[in-house]
């Protein structure tokens, strides 16, 4: 299995403080990879560093095989990344289905020419229910966004990532904020997506959580790698619960 | 000789510009919005002056009415024309108050009659020669308003509980709330204060040129909107040092490169300029 | 909340009805600046014509008929005097147009008088444009250039002053001003130091008056308007400049001495109204005009009178409203009126002597008086 | 229809063209431009010069369109690096910039201006209807933008950029595929003004007339087409209106811009569809 993500000696400063210190991780092609570490480990500031959001001070960034280090952030996309916002982010003038097949109509806005050319939604409109089932969220799709729950508008998230059909999906905590009960169906929908073959990397705190549906672990602590490998093997190791319960 | 002059009158222009422009970017800063109409305040200070120094004599009530007034006024606007519209897009309450500032300045013109008003015998005209420049007292005053007024708002800022409330209402309302400091009153202080400054520029203005016009706050209402740019949005010494570079550049353009841009197009050229090279503008935005 | 809704748009379906209802007095049509940066000289044209009207229908008014003054603001705007002509040619039915604007407005709606064949007078707009519409296009008041041109005469000749610095005021009639002046400044001897430009929205000139201190001119020619000439005469003489300063038409106005204050004292002039004369046209019109505007009375008004006044003459003398007998009645009339006898060229144009005034103790006062034909020619085509 | 009507209308047509392609930038993408009458005056100005040099209506029309399009892009390209609180101002700054050069340069006339444009050659009638052609052609055009995928796109960059970005948009093409569109459709208002008036000067190009254009768009209700179109007619003919009280014209002027943005914010198009809901509901 070829490693589909590849991010070497990544260090990224923010004014004087070093979030990231040379770290290094690889995702291998169709795994679910969480990354997890105390709060300010660096782990959003590393998902951000591979969409381009941030720019680091050095790194290596492969996907599929290219070279994505200086690429725009919707270059690195069209490449087959996806990403979830931690703080969710529907666009507020359209409804639910319209969120999703706007993400779905991916080929037809990929240059301006096409866009101007293509008119039919109809075609990204039924796709997009495919995914708002996929994620349970198909009873909403006429609605208007501000008005929904927080569990909702994180299944679109996932939903509206998944519709530009990327080959990896960084999900940046999609967990948070959710009771108990949500967060476990929501993990099992994700664990369910993984199975179909899609590689996944989660971020995420809610431990019990990432045990049960993880492949792999990759743990950072302050900015640098502390630890990876199957899920069991890593909690037990010592380094890895003083970081999370602090010596 | 000639470039101490060029640069007297620039500080001299540049320090209408920033009691102006002060008022301004604390409300930008605070509500984030592009308050056009503050330049009414300006010319209403300037008519207020005026008027009550023709009738009293006396020009420190000129400049205490003026300032006061406008000051009630400009916390009439925010009351009546901002608050609905705070959560609403930027351009609703931007061409609101573009509307405003157009209905004032036909207010003036129908109040106070299309020609202008004048101060029947202007004070502080009297020219001190100080080594070989001729200047005349209200332009002295204009800049030393501005030092004092200015280098006050700033110590005010930094320096004392008013102040740093007013900054932290600016960086976040709801943290300052937490802190005990009301952001509503906050905003009533900053836009009384604001619009007096603006009415004690106006009333320089009607010293240094000796007309008040209806369309006189027509410059100052766009050129300080390059000012708060360029001196970062809500950044009161920003803002002074700001203006007193456009003003020089002013003057010193106006000789120079009279003939290839007029005055409106060198300041926003400057701007412009300064944009491209740092979009935040000269100084870090607050 | 609703009902202010529905009330902003009742007022504004009621207010759609015209005002054309017909009645049997004459009129004439009047574009002038109401609002916007030059209202002061919409206001006292406005006021000028309307004095003629008034006097001339005291007077009997016209074959039995009134005059009436259709007047509409067009805030110096080309784009506004559009809609304003073809409004008074379509719907009001003007028998004659008048301009009491400035350049643009006028130039715009000439072309349009033009077309329809209606007569149009531009009271005191200055640009060559103007007349160049066409032979139903007039100007009462001389042209920039040729104002100009007397300038340097003023300058050159009658004061015998050479290093002169110009301030140019950077619009179409400051230019016009400054190229007739650079015309005739050698033939007076005058050698230009130097020309500075500033705009019309100006009034703080520290920067320029600075340079022209350093120039060290025997005189100043400076054009601009009361609202731009009164501050920048007060600055020049407030920053030690004491060399005469010559200015025109756009200073005649008692508003330039109140806002110049002391430094107005010696500005000289070159305009077409003289305080002192003692031509009972001018004299009566200073005095009534006095009287309507409670304002002394300045060159905007009395061109505008003087417009009014040629139209009424040139209608009578036709002894009918059908606008082209009205043109050739213009074309030829000749009348002497408060800013000089008006007697057209084939362009439309008028020659007349330049009236210098003088500010002696916070007054306009007789200075001098230029009446070199071949000077003042206007052109022929 | 008299004269008077026909150069009303007319008016109102170019001022339709100018509205609705303001409307493609800070309705569509929610770039707020306060320099918009920079391109309707380049616009103007090609149009002026080379059909004084002869050329025919429809190529100086077309360079026109294209003069004012590309200086637009560019212009784009510098207000990309700007956050979009600054965006008003630096358009602002491009509104007094091109006065502040054109009042200069002799060859444009300077202040004089350009005058002596020759005539259009039609009847005023058939200019009238040249004009609302152009103007029905701008109105289709942008009611298929709002329908195709370039609208769909430009409503994502419009409600949240960042989101856009992250969905694999390159915001950068749209948003000057907008400018683009907006400034080359302006340029075409200013030919067609210049044909209309004969002779122009730069002053009428200035940043007023960028608020005027801004209003229309605002007081329609930004992103509708339909609203704008109304606004503009509503604000063009209400001064026309309004003429026989000449001293408070340009005061209602103001009030009216006041109170539609402070009781009606999201302008005409949000009136109406408030009464449609209302009825419904």
């Amino acid at each position: 299995m070829s490693a589909i993500l590849l991010a070497k000696s990544v260090t990224v400063k923010f004014g004087g403080v070093t979030a990231l210190d040379n770290v290094h991780m690889e995702v291998e092609e169709g795994e679910f990879l969480s990354l997890i570490g105390p709060n300010g480990a660096g782990k959003t500031t590393l998902l951000n560093t591979i969409t381009g959001v941030v720019t680091p001070v050095t790194a290596a960034l492969s996907l599929g095989g290219k070279d994505i280090t200086h690429l725009s952030t919707h270059h690195r996309i069209k490449l087959g990344l996806a990403l979830t916002h931690q703080i969710v982010r529907p666009f507020q003038s359209m409804t639910v289905q319209e969120n999703v097949a706007f993400a779905a109509g991916y080929k037809k806005v990929r240059n301006i020419l096409s866009s101007f050319t293509s008119v039919s939604r109809a075609p990204e409109m039924k796709k997009a229910m495919e995914f708002l089932h996929m994620l349970g969220i198909e009873q909403y799709k006429d609605q208007e966004v501000s008005k929904l729950p927080l569990g909702v508008l994180k299944r679109l998230e996932v939903a509206r990532a998944l519709a530009i059909e990327p080959k990896i999906l960084l999900l940046d905590e999609p967990l948070a904020g959710l009771n108990s009960q949500e967060a476990g169906k929501l993990a099992d929908t994700v664990k369910s997506i993984s199975q179909k073959g899609m590689t996944i990397v989660m971020i995420e705190h809610n431990l019990s959580e990432v045990l049960r549906i993880s492949d792999r672990l990759h743990v950072l602590d302050n900015g640098r790698n502390l630890a990876q490998g199957e899920p069991a093997a890593v909690m037990n190791q010592p380094e890895v619960r003083a970081a999370y319960l602090g010596s | 000789m000639l470039f101490i002059e060029l640069f007297i009158q620039g500080l001299i222009q540049g320090s209408t510009y920033a009691i102006i422009a002060v008022g301004l970017t604390l409300v930008y800063g605070l509500l984030r919005v592009l308050h056009v109409a503050h330049a009414g305040l300006f010319t209403l200070g300037a008519y207020l002056g005026v008027a009550v120094t023709n009738q009293t004599g006396s020009l420190s009530l000129g400049i205490l009415v003026a300032a006061l007034a406008a000051g009630i006024v400009g916390m009439g606007i925010y009351r009546l024309v901002y608050e609905p519209m705070l959560n609403k897009p930027p351009y609703v309450a931007l061409i609101a108050s573009i509307g405003l500032y157009i209905g004032m300045e036909e207010l003036f013109r129908l109040v106070f009659g299309p020609f202008g008003l004048s101060f029947s015998s202007a004070p502080l005209q009297t020219v001190v020669v100080v080594f070989g420049i001729h200047l005349r007292a209200c332009q002295i005053i204009a800049v030393v308003t501005n030092v004092v007024l200015l280098g006050g708002l700033a110590w005010v800022a930094q320096k004392t509980r008013i102040g740093t409330g007013w900054r932290a209402t600016v960086d976040d309302p709801q943290m300052s709330a937490c802190f005990g400091i009301d952001p509503i009153k906050v905003r009533y202080r900053v836009f009384f204060a604001g619009s007096a400054l603006a009415a004690v520029a106006g009333v320089l203005v009607a010293l240094l040129t000796n007309l008040v016009e209806p369309t006189m706050g027509a410059v100052p209402s766009y050129k300080s909107l390059a000012i708060i740019v360029l001196g970062g949005l809500g950044n009161v010494m920003g803002t002074l040092i700001a203006s007193l570079i456009l003003g020089i550049i002013e003057a010193f353009g106006t000789i120079y490169i009279g003939d290839f841009l007029d005055r409106d197009a060198i300041a926003f050229a400057f701007l412009i300029i300064v944009l491209m090279i740092k979009p935040t503008g000269l100084f870090t935005s607050r | 909340m609703k009902k202010l809704r529905w009330v902003l748009v009742l007022c504004f379906t009621f207010s759609c009805f015209g005002t054309g209802w017909a009645s049997d007095t004459i009129k004439i049509g009047f574009n002038a600046p109401l609002t916007g940066f030059a209202a002061s000289d919409g206001k006292s044209s406005t006021l000028g014509a309307k004095l003629a009207i008034k006097q001339i229908n005291e007077a009997g008014g016209i074959n039995g008929k009134n005059l009436e003054l259709i007047v509409y603001d067009d805030q110096a705007k080309a784009s506004q005097s559009i809609p304003i002509a073809n409004k008074m040619i379509g719907q009001d039915k003007v028998v004659v147009g008048i301009s009491g604007s400035y350049s643009a407005p006028t130039r715009s709606a000439a072309g349009i008088f033009q077309e329809a064949k209606i007569p149009y007078i531009s009271a005191y707009a200055i640009h060559p444009d103007i007349t160049k519409a066409g032979d139903y296009v007039f100007r009462t008041s001389f042209l920039g250039e040729v104002q100009g041109r007397a300038g340097a005469k003023l300058i050159g000749e009658i004061l015998g002053k050479k290093r002169v610095v110009m301030i140019t005021l950077k619009n179409d009639f400051g230019k016009s001003l400054a190229a007739g002046f650079k015309e005739k400044a050698k033939d007076f001897g005058i050698h230009i130091v130097n020309e500075y430009e500033y705009s019309i929205k100006d009034r703080q000139f520290g920067a320029i008056v600075a340079k022209v201190k350093s120039d060290k001119p025997d005189a100043i020619y400076a054009s601009g308007y009361y609202f731009t000439a009164g501050p920048l005469v007060s600055q020049l003489r407030a920053s030690g400049v004491t060399c005469t300063v010559i200015g025109q038409e756009g200073y005649d106005s008692d508003k330039f001495i109140a806002i110049a204050g002391k430094a107005a004292e010696g500005v000289i002039i070159t305009t077409s109204l003289d305080r002192d004369s003692k031509a009972p046209e001018t004299a009566d019109f200073i005095r009534e005009f006095e009287k309507l505007a409670g304002y002394p009375a300045d060159m905007v008004a009395a061109s505008a009178h003087t417009a009014v006044k040629v139209a009424a003459l040139a209608i009578k003398q036709a002894n009918s409203t059908d606008p082209e007998k009205i043109r050739d009645e213009i074309a030829g009339i000749s009348l002497k009126a408060s800013t000089g006898t008006i007697e057209f060229n084939s362009l439309g144009e008028v020659s007349k002597n330049v009236q210098n005034q003088i500010v002696k103790n916070g007054e306009w006062h007789r200075h001098s008086v230029i009446s070199d034909p071949k000077l003042l020619a206007p052109p022929e085509k | 229809m008299g004269l008077y009507e026909i150069s009303l209308a007319t008016g109102v047509g170019i001022y339709i063209i100018l509205a609705v392609s303001l409307n493609l930038i800070t309705g569509y993408c929610g770039q707020i431009s306060l320099g918009h009458a920079a391109f309707y005056g380049i616009g103007a100005y090609t149009v002026a010069l080379l059909s004084k040099m002869g050329w025919p209506m429809y190529l100086t029309l077309g360079a026109g369109f294209l003069v004012a399009g590309i200086i637009g892009t560019i212009i784009g390209l510098a207000s990309l690096r700007v956050k979009e609180d600054f965006l008003a101002i630096v358009t602002m700054g491009v509104a007094f910039l091109f006065v502040g050069i054109v009042r200069q340069q002799e060859f444009l006339g300077g202040e004089m201006g350009i005058s002596g444009i020759p005539s259009h050659g039609m009847s005023k009638p058939g200019y009238l209807a040249l004009v609302c052609g152009f103007a029905i052609l701008s109105i289709l055009f942008s009611w298929y933008l709002k329908r195709s995928w370039m609208g769909f796109a430009f409503d994502a960059v419009a409600d949240d950029e960042k989101t856009a970005r992250v969905l694999g948009l390159d915001i950068k093409a749209y948003k000057l595929t907008a400018f683009a569109m907006g400034t080359a459709i302006a340029g075409l208002a200013g030919g067609l003004y210049a044909y209309y008036t004969r002779f122009i000067v730069p002053d009428t190009f200035g940043f007023i007339e960028s608020v005027t254009i801004l209003s229309m768009v605002a007081v329609g209700g930004i992103g509708s087409i339909f609203g704008v179109v109304i606004a503009t007619i509503l604000l063009v003919l209400m001064p026309e209106f309004f003429r026989f009280i000449n001293d408070y014209r340009l005061l209602l002027y103001g009030v009216l811009l006041f109170s539609v943005m402070r009781f009606a914010p999201q302008g005409l198009a949000g009136f109406f569809s408030y009464l449609v809901k209302r009825k419904e509901g």
